[in-house]
């Protein structure tokens, strides 16, 4: 701004003069192609163009623009370096109008050449998405899928679901406890109501009590969250009554301990060394703590039966306690045993959709390898190459029918 | 109003965000994009939710004078504390996040750097103390599952060193002969006799080619991470992905809604 | 038997002073250790070694203190990384109390900057006022002549009060553009309000110059004219080299980064993000709105930016990768805890993820791939004794373990 | 260092090792520490909801709007401003919570909102960004020129394979699905190994970013305060 002051202070600089010296001739960029960006919101043209033959003498592209082919043309962008495409997508485009578009090339002392005027092209937002047909069809099949077998889960609640090494153990844990004359113990670790998992665990938790009250064995149930315990309270009491023994069930079994995650880490450990457990649970969510649970429980002594779908913990659990049940296994393990439709509707449709998806792997990536095997083979010529071809392009089309954006 | 509002609700939403997905045309990228700010909006406020019970939790402790009530006191300090110290850096500097509030006793970024960053670390630095006591007296190599599992676990921890790999090898060397011996002792003779030469073979390799086991421990790592820990990794993906989908659309659809029920 | 039995009912705090022993002591010693580069790392290093100069790089803070040890250095070595070759960072996070860890990172390696190439930029404005300075001297001889041959003394005495403003004007621009390195809008005011006293003073000079002299000498008056727009000339060119050298040697915030703060939510503001940041920041970490930060001018979603680098301590990266991957096409980098970094390798075979640092040994080799050694570098001798101590109490742990499972096994029998 | 900085430290050490103490055992100093950084950290949230969201997201855009309105008059710009009422609305509505199920059960309609827009975009997501490309990068020819390639590739295929069809739970796992689902234990244990080597190695690294800090910034630090002092 000062510049601008002294330069208005003090008179302007005299313009010197530019060499007139003659301009050399260039080609211009051929084939300059305009469409409507596909696909999109509309506003937007997508420009295409062949760099002209003297590209190596180029020192930069202009790409104008016009509402009519007389012009008047304007310039939306230059590049200083070789460029074949652009998009515009100028906020002032508007759609179904019609625009005119022109790349010029500049030289060595401003020479320019223009191209073919192109257009006209108009610019228009699009319905549908086709980039994203995979995604709907996907989303569609598996939605159907859930639907479908939810209600046929409503209407046949035995329907097949294998059973869980983890819970074959559970009777033979409780028997054992009671052989030794200890109690059952089973956390829920620090999860919430909300979570799948701590919901899985209930019903975990349901077969558990049910078992300890038909063999007459204490079960303590240490909790976290408050609401988690009311819960474990009306399963446990549920189970006891179920097994025809509702006057086992011991209320103060079932506590909040404290809401913090070391301090019921330390809570659980001192119960264990003072009660020491025959069985130990470890059904839920669980983070850090895991592993002091599983440490405590492993040193006096008891079985342990894990079971989270927290991904850092299971291998600390699968290395320190005799079963543990992975991810997904507790959720099956949960539909199994409370034959809820929801759950055993859900894990139906998965378990297609897995089937579906090792089927897809299966079929593509044999067809990759024959055309892998083929290329390797065959010769120049004749029958066997166009088989390779074949099973090569094939397999090109396969994988990228997949590709979205 | 209570249940059927919001099912429509959720209904609607999740709708509505699934058909924008697959169509470009305004006016729904722009609306849609209007429901993510508010989205955004809401998000802010359930920064706040559980901050009454907190309160309400720790003031009757202290007014009652509870068990531990002290410990309550301090928490309703921290809070009231840093809250302080965030609306004086505020209001000093126009945001409470000021790098220069760091020099100043009970500045916003002076409570964050000397109180919550060493609380919050340490409390998970304990953790590497309990890993190496279970490491000790509770993982066991006694299933195959598990041994498989050590055996990766160690080979990975040997890959990430940057010295001692020649001892640390030697060291799941003596542990591939002990499982090994163990089988054996327990008639397995086929699995035992496998791990104890492993074992063997990798010792005496290690002793014999000490420069080549530094060399080659990161890369047996790397290629175990790349390869088979990817292939494992990615199926178990595939599944919870194909979980979490289905359960968003029973959400959506109304057939899931604990999150209802729990509020 | 008994052996065996104590051995494994040692009191675990003997292991914990065993751990804090074999951390503590290699930490006391620097022991140089050359280390091979991992190929995540170096494909994470190559992607943003290999953006022009100017390019934005956006930082998502998406851990904690809890991972402060681990994800530290890697946003230390980035940072410094990309201040050294230029990029533009923004700086965003979706864990509150992490943010201001990123922010100290970005700002310290901005300050570090700064201090390494202060020697630089100040040879630079020297040089600046060298090269004005010779012109001063020849321009001011120049009017001496004049006035000498014009015989008018007093309009020289004028000449040197404008000179003194303009040496005030520029002093002024000088010391604003060292005390507000990192506030440019400071900066800019200062600079602003130097100029409108310049422009007062030189308006009252201007009267004195016009009034007095142009009557009665006009000849005198278009020499001096002639010189002072030459001069003027030069005191552009000193005041594009101040410039320049600040854009070469300084790191400036609202040039070279930006800290938007934080926002609630992470897969909305990932998926509007795609459409338009402004939407969801409006106004970066101090209330300055976006569109007058100067490095934002033009940035407007992912296909301004070039790289994304997520530092995570949990499932961030992948929603980085799900949403602004998958439906924008942005390139993604992440910098994340050993816990994490088994989930990233999926996403690397798949080409959804560019590169990524695992934990601190990851850390460390993207220090030694930028030749500057910190934290993670400094760590990794404790790391190692560390790993060492674990295998062994693991292994001696599984042994104990056989044997009492043995002897159990001789008496049921 | 300043006076500032030495006292943070100071404080910072006390803390980390009033946390450390736990590893004794539960103490009062460990409680001390552990109920203030509950305390902390909810004030974070707090400011951080007031400035971020309530300050730059709210107040200030109906601010930038008002003030456009005032001066052009635009209806844009006024509804612009006055359209986040909605937003502040169901924000409101979902802190009703904090007065009792009697008027909580409004804080369904937000939760509901939010549940649904993050279903919905969770779906699509999901099938795009994971499900799809992982899906797509598996597709891998089992024969190449390279040995190593093709070793990975099958591991690979099989891998991926064997995963999926260990967590099938409609036929039970005998036979050839027996087998294979063997295998697939197979690649989790390995990769569970992979993941507990990681683990550990974060964990340690926490422990040396601690000890770092009381080793180097307090006892040395503390040391470089009282030698420039003196």
């Amino acid at each position: 701004m000062v510049l601008v002051y002294l330069t208005a202070l003090l008179f302007a600089q005299p313009v010197s003069d530019a060499n007139a010296a003659t301009p050399v001739v260039l080609r211009p960029v051929e084939n300059l192609r305009t469409q409507d960006t596909p696909n999109d919101a509309g506003q937007s043209i997508d420009l295409s163009w062949k760099l002209s033959p003297d590209s190596a003498r180029v020192k930069r592209y202009e790409v104008y623009r016009a509402q009519s082919a007389k012009g008047p043309f304007e310039k939306i962008v230059e590049f200083l370096v070789p460029t074949t495409a652009y998009t515009d997508a100028d906020t002032l485009l508007r759609n179904k109008k019609d625009y005119y578009y022109r790349v010029d090339v500049v030289g060595e002392l401003e020479s320019r050449a223009s191209c073919e005027i192109a257009g006209p092209v108009q610019t228009k937002p699009e319905w549908f998405n086709t980039n994203r047909i995979p995604v709907l069809v996907f989303a569609l099949v598996y939605g159907l899928l859930l639907i479908l077998y939810i209600e046929f889960a409503k209407r046949d609640r035995e329907m097949f679901v294998r059973r869980i090494a983890g819970l074959d153990a559970i009777d033979e844990a409780v028997g054992r406890s009671t052989e030794m004359g200890k109690p059952i113990l089973f956390s829920f670790g620090i999860g919430y109501l909300t979570d799948v998992a701590t919901l899985a665990a209930l019903s975990i938790l349901r077969r558990v009590a049910r078992r300890a009250a038909e063999y007459e064995t204490r079960i303590l149930v240490p909790n976290y969250d408050p609401i988690v315990m009311t819960a474990a309270q009306e399963t446990v009491k549920q189970a006891f009554s179920e097994a025809g023994r509702p006057d086992l069930y011991q209320e103060g079994d079932i506590t909040f301990l404290t809401a913090d995650q070391f301090g019921y880490a330390a809570g659980v450990n001192g119960i264990m060394l003072r009660e020491k457990p025959g069985t130990v649970f470890l059904q839920g969510v669980f983070y850090a703590e895991a592993l002091i649970l599983a440490e405590t429980a492993h040193s006096v002594g008891a079985i342990q039966i894990a079971g989270t779908n927290m991904a850092t913990q299971l291998p600390f659990f699968i290395a320190a306690c005799d079963y543990t049940l992975i991810g997904e296994e507790l959720f099956a393990a949960s539909a199994y045993l409370d034959r809820d439709p929801q759950l055993l509707g859900s894990l139906k449709s998965e378990d297609i959709a897995k089937l579906i998806t090792v089927g897809l792997i299966v079929v593509v990536s044999v067809v990759g390898t024959i055309g892998a095997v083929l290329t390797s083979i065959s010769g120049e010529s004749g029958i066997l190459r166009s088989l390779t071809e074949f099973f090569n392009s094939g397999f090109e089309r396969l994988v990228s029918f997949l590709t979205t954006s | 109003m209570k249940r059927t509002l919001p099912l429509i609700i959720t209904f609607l939403a999740g709708v509505f965000v699934v058909v924008t997905f697959f169509i470009p045309r305004e006016p729904f990228g722009s609306l849609e994009q209007r429901m993510l700010v508010w989205y955004s909006i809401l998000g802010g406020f359930t920064l706040l939710l559980g901050i009454d019970s907190l309160i309400k939790h720790h003031t009757r402790k202290v007014a009652r004078r509870e068990k531990d009530w002290f410990y309550s006191l301090v928490t309703l300090f921290g809070l009231f504390g840093t809250l302080a110290a965030g609306i004086v850096t505020w209001a000093k500097y126009g945001t409470p996040l000021e790098l220069a509030s760091l020099n100043e006793v009970g500045g916003f970024f002076w409570v964050y750097k000397w109180i919550m960053v060493p609380l919050q670390g340490t409390m998970f630095a304990l953790l590497a103390f309990f890993i190496a006591s279970a490491a000790y007296r509770a993982f066991r190599a006694r299933t195959f599952d598990a041994t498989l599992l050590l055996i990766a676990a160690i080979l990975v921890m040997i890959g990430r060193l940057s010295m001692g790999v020649v001892p640390a090898t030697l060291v799941l060397a003596v542990l591939l002969v002990a499982a090994g011996i163990h089988r054996l002792l327990i008639r397995k003779p086929v699995f035992g006799a496998v791990l104890a030469a492993l074992g063997v073979g990798l010792g005496v390799l290690v002793l014999a080619f000490p420069q080549d086991a530094i060399r080659l421990a990161p890369q047996v790592q790397e290629w175990l991470m790349s390869v088979p820990q990817t292939a494992a990794r990615r199926g178990i993906l595939i599944g919870v992905t194909l979980g979490t989908i289905a359960m968003s659309i029973r959400i959506i659809l109304g057939i899931e809604r604990t999150y209802i029920s729990s509020t | 038997m008994k052996f065996l039995k104590w051995l494994t009912n040692i009191d675990r705090r003997i292991i914990f002073l065993l751990m804090i022993g074999v951390v503590l002591v290699p930490m006391l010693f620097t022991i140089p250790i050359p280390f091979e580069v991992g190929e995540p790392v170096r494909k994470a290093f190559n992607a943003i070694d290999t953006l022009k100069p100017g390019s934005v790089i956006m930082f998502s803070v998406d851990y904690d203190a809890t991972s402060y040890p681990e994800c530290q250095p890697m946003i230390v070595a980035i940072t410094n990384h990309a201040f050294r070759k230029d990029l533009r960072i923004i700086l965003l996070g979706h864990i509150p109390t992490g943010l201001p860890l990123g922010q100290e990172a970005v700002e310290r390696g901005a300050a570090e900057y700064n201090q390494n190439h202060e020697a630089e930029y100040q040879q630079a404005v020297e040089h600046a006022g060298e090269e004005l300075d010779k012109y001063t001297a020849g321009y001011q001889e120049a009017l001496k002549t004049a006035a000498a041959e014009f015989n008018q003394e007093y309009t020289l005495q004028h000449q040197e009060t404008l000179d003194s403003l303009v040496f005030h004007y520029l002093e002024e621009v000088d010391s604003a553009a060292i005390k507000f390195q990192k506030h440019i809008f400071e900066y800019w005011k200062a600079v602003q309000y130097a100029g409108e006293e310049f422009n007062r003073h030189a308006a009252e000079y201007q009267k004195i110059l016009k009034g007095d002299v142009r009557e009665q000498n006009p000849g005198y008056v278009r020499i001096l004219e002639r010189a002072a727009a030459e001069y003027n000339k030069h005191i552009t060119e000193y005041q594009e080299a101040l410039e320049h050298a600040a854009d070469q040697y300084l790191k400036r915030y609202g040039i070279d980064f930006v800290n938007l703060g934080y926002r609630p939510g992470m897969v909305p503001i990932i998926v509007g993000m795609g459409r338009e940041i402004r939407d969801f920041y409006r106004q970066d970490y101090q209330n300055i709105n976006v569109d007058s930060l100067p490095m934002m001018v033009g940035v407007h979603n992912y296909d301004d930016v070039a790289i994304l680098a997520s530092f995570a301590h949990g499932i961030q990266v992948e929603t980085w990768i799900a949403f602004a991957g998958a439906r924008f096409g942005q390139q993604i980098i992440g910098g994340v805890t050993g816990v994490v970094a088994p989930d990233l390798y999926p996403y690397l075979q798949s080409g959804q993820l560019a590169g990524f640092l695992g934990g601190l040994k990851g850390a460390s080799e993207y220090e030694s791939l930028i030749e500057r050694k910190g934290l993670a570098t400094r760590g990794m001798p404790a790391q190692s004794t560390a790993h060492i101590l674990v295998i062994i109490l693991i292994v001696i742990g599984s042994i104990a373990e056989f044997a009492m499972d043995l002897a159990e096994r001789r008496r049921r029998r | 260092m300043n006076f500032s900085t030495i006292l943070g430290i100071w404080i910072a050490a006390t803390l980390t090792i009033a946390i450390l103490s736990f590893l004794y055992r539960d103490n009062p100093l460990y409680k001390f520490a552990e109920h203030l950084y509950v305390g902390v950290s909810v004030a974070y949230w707090v400011i951080y909801a007031a400035k971020f969201t309530m300050e730059q997201m709210v107040v200030n855009v109906f601010a930038d709007n008002w003030r456009v309105f005032l001066e052009t008059g635009s209806a844009t710009a006024f509804l612009e401003a006055w359209i986040l009422v909605i937003p502040t609305a169901l924000g409101f509505l979902m802190l009703t919570r904090w007065f009792g199920p009697r008027v909580g059960w409004l804080s369904r309609w937000p939760i509901a909102f939010t549940i649904g827009l993050g279903a919905g975009l969770g779906i699509t997501g999901s099938i795009q960004g994971i499900l799809l490309p992982q899906v797509q990068a598996t597709f891998l020819p089992l024969w190449t020129p390279d040995l190593w390639q093709v070793v990975a590739n099958l591991l690979l295929f099989v891998g991926v394979i064997s995963t999926i069809i260990y967590f099938y739970f409609s036929r039970p796992h005998k036979g050839l699905l027996g087998g294979v689902s063997r295998v697939g234990i197979t690649f989790i244990m390995v990769s569970f190994g992979a993941a507990f080597g990681y683990t550990v190695m974060s964990r340690v690294s926490l422990l040396i970013g601690r000890l770092y800090f009381l080793v180097y910034d307090w006892i040395v630090g503390t040391v470089d305060f009282f030698k420039a002092l003196l």
